[in-house]
């Protein structure tokens, strides 16, 4: 019973990490980023290659070097693609939807250059690069990389939290989602603004990337599609762009998942979070978090 | 019987109350001009009209109609049609699609069949020839002057053949000659007894256009009346200290 | 052309089927609907033929049925979906294609589990494939012009302006949703009696993929788009695959150019060109005075 | 954008899309004279083999293993003097792991004069061209494609790749004679047919006849990512051995977080382990894991031909031959019975020719000697394979 507990906690981490991203730049720039699950097998992908190509290298170097790819990768995405789109076509809807496709034609690039690296065979992590331990507290048995994940994701949660609600570039953000024009106005940049939010997605994903691929011990191309799902359900569940709701939903469903396949039909975990998507559509589409700022 | 009532009506937005207790009415064939500052909830009360902010209480009727249990999309229907603020255009229509689209969705369609019944096609052509846009009829709009598109927007409302027609600042941002084209086209407008309820910051034009004047102030009726009369009274002059009256 | 047919049947199979995936996505999106819910209903629609051939079922009457199981059953989730808005719609739909894959995988005696539907008889005559497409894009390019095309322009650009001017909104994408669905439903159809299996494989996220790109290669709003983009989309995999490992990678640079810069797609630049040949016979459009002066 | 779409006419749209019609029908006609297929020899004066694999895509790792074989087997058959006297031509399409380009290469051969196609190796694939050849009366030989409804397509369809269930109970009588595991669990995915078939029901009646009871059976669908609680699971009980039908990336992390987790016992797995999990993972992890194939790369198999194979394959390639390499020659091995017994190489004399090899009790090839059929696919029980430092062994004991 604690044990499904420690392992669900930690799959909420990653789960958080990863759809904070993915909502603030949704919230803040209007962006279904299909690609975010790529941008998080790029950091898996990076730190396969960099203990590949440099044994001994210290995993926290993996993980800044992995980051910045990632964040560099986002920022690509909105120099070279979202922020043409948004000069293109001055129409909202038609922008909005080119935008998704966009995203989806970008990854299947990323996944058609990831191949080309990994053979289209999974790959495993170099053991060297972070030697995992497992401690075993009360008959419970935790991992250094668990404990590792659990903590940086807290970490991580708070401080973007703070960021939005205090820092001066997030309040900027919040403005920048209500009205892009108007955020204009009163002296937004809103093109810094959106290569700095999509930096900080990719970085983010990057960052779980690594951690999930230490955690697995796998490296593959498609990695990252089986979370995109999982993290619509939690944005569908918190509402788009609110920090806290969205690392409690990622942690809630973590555990429903969990218990799902700990007592019940292991299979049938997707079919419940379909479920759960199904059910908040219908009683509340707009999240459990009304007050966000988001813009949806 | 009055056209369009507005009684007691109030627009909150959580704890913004942007109209907040308005009532007064239009007359069938008069011209009708509210003016006020930003913010005085000009907007809000055109959109409470036409349904698309929801009424906090209060009651809207038109022709005898609660507008409440009439679907937006269904008010063209019972003759109420309105333009925006900014230019809404279908950008990839011709300045003639745009015009047969309100046009077809009115109904003009079925009642070809009745004798000397008039098409949609027909209806609008008439109407475009009439205003003076034969010549652009076949261009999009995004390429137009901004007075043109203007005139097209009221040339569209004009083509579901509404009983009362809301303008939301028909001629904000335009020049000079285009202002007067824009007023001409109303003054005939109303000379054909068309029932006009227009928004306008310019104060001016709406004293030589409008024979009833309703002004708003911070989301509450401030004044209603003859234009001149009204316009000079104190606290509608105190209400537009601070350059809220555009002087060109 | 018999033989030309012939020696082409694979690949006229596959574009056709692309062809219908491709504007039951353009039918929902030129409406304004941010429906990702094709492949969901390629689904539906390619279990429902495979089982009801198995039991030796007409295929006229079961390509008619697939249609009106396609529209009825949208019509039922559409209140679900009116409720939602553009990306809402656009991740709820995707999500909605996501739960029938995994229904698909679980409900093992409708569907055959992983394992798919095999063995079904390939029933539908290459004539009759060719005919149905034909039918689709003529009912497309009808609707695009016209009255139901105007008001479709209206609701694709502003919802609000198209209510006012007397669209019924909702309605119309209603309806717009369900053509979309039945379409999609028919591409199923045509998949399953042209190849006789269908399984988990066919409605993977990368089909959901492959949709798109058609529609945006080609063009998602002008009526031949889909098209076009299927016999692209159709076609090109078998000349790249000469450049061996690199071509999704030039597959996925294509079109991702595509997007980005011609978002009117392969159609868009052909008018394109065919405007700069025509300019100069035409009379020279009135000079632009863009935007308002401030005021 | 502003200008062009300033200038369009609304009457034009027509012509402009009759214009793009006219570009799609262009496109199409380039489309079917791109490809000229060479017309092939006559019957008599040679043998034409068309080899369709994955050489791209998703299974893109097998599909260069039968490549490699096809052309090594190829050379090797042509330097003896071909088969009965006809040299073979071979021509090798890559079907980059797509039903439909599939489609349209098996079409381009049946219209071509190809006498025998080998096709390897998805399933979807093989289900999707397996009709046309049926229809067309062309020999199709198909390896892996594990899937039901492929060889039940008609006479034409075979399959050289014996179904994994045929290896159970040798799997089974390994792990409880050499690793005297006496329980077992097993993890497997849901959304894959023949690991859901192997996992339910083949292996607890192999592994309950010999004496060995099943814990628990865990499964997942193979796109998620978190094992953990499989983990947990699979350990709960206790097991001395765990078998993972699994594919890909989670057999990886199946094995890896099962070691992690300080599990000791054996690990088993299907017949891609080695090569689509272990050669992935560090030696301290995958030495001992074992696994059951038809074939492995062993000069010490219970039967010459296969010893022949492996040291004739290593010592022409350099390579050890993997289970791949081995069912691409004795495809064409099947074929070369086929023509012998039919005395001809047409299309129908193969198919005949394959019943008469099935008929007479199979041909000697790597996988087996004979190799038997059974309602057109192989029939051979197969080796347990033992992987040690990235090689394949011939697990001992057998």
């Amino acid at each position: 019973m604690l044990q499904y507990l420690v392992n669900g906690l930690s799959l909420g981490a990653i789960y958080a990490l990863f759809s904070l991203g993915l909502s603030i730049s949704w919230a803040g720039l209007n962006i279904l980023n299909l690609a975010h699950g790529t941008v998080f097998m790029v950091g898996a992908l990076t730190a396969w290659l960099l203990s590949e190509q440099l044994p001994g290298v210290p995993f926290l170097l993996v993980l800044v070097i992995a980051m910045v790819i990632c964040g560099l990768i986002g920022l690509a995405m909105e120099l070279v693609v979202f922020r043409q789109i948004r000069r293109r076509t001055s129409d909202g809807n038609q922008q909005t939807l080119t935008t998704v496709i966009a995203t989806v034609a970008t990854s299947s690039l990323l996944i058609a250059i990831a191949e080309q690296f990994t053979g289209g065979q999974p790959q495993g992590l170099s053991q060297d690069l972070f030697v995992v331990s497992g401690y075993t507290v009360f008959g419970i048995r935790i991992t250094n990389i668990q404990i590792a994940i659990i903590v940086i994701a807290a970490v991580l949660s708070f401080a973007v939290a703070w960021f939005i609600k205090r820092g001066r570039q997030g309040q900027a953000l919040r403005a920048l989602s209500v009205d892009r024009d108007m955020a204009k106005l009163v002296g937004v940049s809103a093109d810094r603004l959106s290569a700095l939010t999509m930096f900080g997605a990719g970085a983010m994903a990057g960052l779980a990337g690594v951690l999930l691929a230490v955690q697995i011990n796998a490296v593959e191309a498609h990695m990252g599609e089986a979370l995109l799902f999982k993290a619509f359900a939690i944005i569908i569940i918190a509402g788009v762009g609110s920090i806290g709701a969205t690392v409690a939903a990622a942690v809630a469903l973590a555990l429903v998942e969990t218990f799902v396949a700990a007592y019940w039909v292991s299979d049938l975990r997707d079919v419940v979070v379909f479920a759960l998507i199904i059910l908040f559509l219908l009683v509340r589409p707009q999240g459990i978090s009304s007050k966000g700022w988001q813009r949806a | 019987m009055s056209l369009l009532v507005l009684d007691d009506v109030k627009v909150h937005y959580g704890g913004v109350r942007a109209v907040d207790g308005v009532s007064f009415s239009v007359e069938p064939g008069q011209l009708c001009g509210m003016v006020g500052p930003n913010g005085s909830g000009k907007t809000t009360t055109i959109n409470a009209i036409t349904r698309t902010a929801k009424l906090t209480s209060g009651r809207i009727t038109f022709d005898g109609t609660d507008i409440a249990n009439v679907p937006p999309f269904k008010l063209r229907r019972i003759g109420l049609v309105r333009t925006f603020q900014g230019i809404r255009l279908i950008p990839d229509l011709t300045v003639r699609d745009n015009i047969r689209l309100a046009a077809e969705q009115h109904g003009h369609k079925r009642r070809k069949s009745r004798a000397g019944a008039v098409t949609p096609d027909a209806f609008s052509e008439a109407l475009i020839e009439r205003f003076g846009l034969s010549d652009v009829k076949n261009e999009r709009p995004g390429a137009l002057p901004y007075g043109t598109q203007r005139r097209v927007e009221i040339v569209r409302a004009l083509s579901t053949s509404p009983k009362l027609l809301l303008l939301d600042e028909p001629v904000a941002g335009m020049n000079h000659a285009e202002r007067a084209d824009i007023a001409n086209v109303l003054k005939e407008l109303h000379a054909e007894g068309l029932s006009m309820l227009i928004i306008e910051h310019d104060l001016r034009m709406l004293l030589n256009l409008s024979d009833h004047l309703v002004v708003l102030n911070f989301g509450k009726l401030l004044a209603e009346g003859e234009p001149h009369a009204t316009a000079s009274l104190p606290d509608v002059q105190r209400a537009y200290l601070g350059g809220s009256i555009e002087r060109d | 052309m018999i033989d030309w047919l012939a020696a082409n049947a694979p690949l006229l199979r596959n574009i056709s089927v692309l062809a219908l995936l491709g504007y039951s996505v353009q039918l929902a999106l030129r409406a304004g609907v941010f429906s990702f819910a094709t492949v969901g209903f390629y689904a539906i629609g390619g279990y429902v033929t495979a089982n009801l051939l198995k039991a030796g079922w007409n295929w006229v009457a079961v390509m008619a049925l697939v249609i009106v199981v396609g529209f009825v059953f949208a019509l039922v989730i559409s209140p679900v979906l009116n409720r939602l808005r553009h990306l809402f719609l656009a991740m709820a739909t995707l999500a909605f294609t996501l739960f029938i894959q995994s229904l698909a995988l679980s409900w093992a005696t409708f569907t055959g589990g992983a394992q798919g539907m095999f063995g079904v008889r390939r029933v539908l005559p290459q004539g009759a494939m060719i005919a149905i497409v034909v039918v689709v894009v003529l009912i497309v390019w009808l609707t695009q012009r016209g009255v139901l095309g105007r008001a479709t322009s209206a609701l694709r650009h502003d919802e609000l302006l198209a209510a006012s001017l007397g669209v019924n909104v909702s309605r119309q994408q209603t309806m717009a949703f369900a053509a979309s669905s039945g379409v999609g439903a028919l591409a199923g159809f045509v998949q399953v009696s042209t190849t006789g299996v269908f399984g988990p494989d066919d409605i993977s996220f990368s089909t959901v993929v492959t949709s798109l790109t058609v529609l945006v290669v080609g063009g998602a709003i002008i009526w031949a788009g889909p098209l076009v983009g299927a016999i692209l989309v159709g076609t090109l995999p078998l000349y790249l695959v000469k450049a061996g490992n690199l071509s999704l990678i030039i597959q996925a640079v294509v079109v991702l150019a595509i997007v980005v810069y011609q978002p009117e797609g392969l159609v868009g630049i052909v008018k394109y060109l065919f405007s700069i040949i025509r300019k100069p016979f035409r009379k020279k459009p009135r000079e632009t005075t863009a935007g308002a002066p401030a005021s | 954008m502003k200008q062009r779409s300033s200038t369009k006419a609304p009457a034009r749209r027509r012509a402009l899309g009759i214009l793009g019609l006219g570009v799609a029908t262009a496109l199409i006609v380039s489309g079917c004279s791109a490809d000229p297929a060479a017309p092939g020899s006559s019957a008599g004066a040679g043998i034409k083999i068309t080899v369709l694999a994955d050489i791209t895509g998703k299974a893109a790792f097998f599909g260069t293993a039968i490549e490699e074989a096809s052309k090594y087997t190829v050379d090797e058959l042509n330097a003896k003097g071909g088969i009965n006297g006809n040299q073979i031509t071979l021509t090798v399409k890559d079907t980059a792991s797509s039903a439909a380009t599939a489609s349209s290469l098996m079409n381009d051969a049946i219209l071509d004069n190809t006498d025998a196609v080998i096709f390897g190796v998805l399933s979807e694939e093989a289900l999707a061209i397996a009709p046309l050849a049926q229809d067309a009366g062309i020999p199709m030989i198909n390896v892996q494609a594990a899937a039901d409804g492929i060889t039940e397509t008609g006479d034409a369809i075979w399959r050289i790749t014996p179904p994994q269930g045929n290896f159970y109970p040798k799997l089974a009588e390994y792990v409880s004679k050499q690793l005297k595991a006496k329980t077992a669990a097993v993890f497997y995915v849901t959304d894959n047919a023949p690991s859901v078939t192997l996992a339910t029901e083949v292996m607890p009646k192999a592994f309950g006849d010999v004496g060995i009871s099943i814990t628990d059976s865990v499964s997942s669908s193979s796109t998620e990512t978190d094992l953990t609680t499989a983990v947990s699971r699979l350990l709960a009980g206790h097991p001395d051995y765990i078998q993972t039908q699994a594919i890909g990336a989670q057999n990886i992390a199946l094995i890896t977080q099962l070691r992690r987790a300080g599990f000791t016992g054996g690990i088993g797995g299907g017949t891609s382990l080695g090569a689509n999990a272990l050669a992935a993972l560090s030696p301290d992890q995958s030495n001992g894991i074992v696994y059951y194939s038809s074939f492995v790369g062993s000069d010490q198999l219970p039967y010459a031909s296969g010893n022949d194979f492996t040291k004739a394959y290593e010592a022409a390639t350099g390579k050890q031959p993997t289970t791949f390499n081995a069912e691409t020659y004795d495809a064409f091995g099947l074929i070369r019975a086929a023509v012998i017994a039919s005395g001809k190489v047409s299309r129908a004399d193969i198919v005949s020719g394959m019943a008469q090899v099935a008929s007479k009790g199979g041909f000697a090839g790597a996988q087996g000697d004979p190799i038997t059929f059974k309602d057109r696919s192989a029939d051979t029980p197969g080796v347990v394979i033992q992987w040690e430092d990235g090689k394949e062994t011939l697990a001992p004991g057998q």
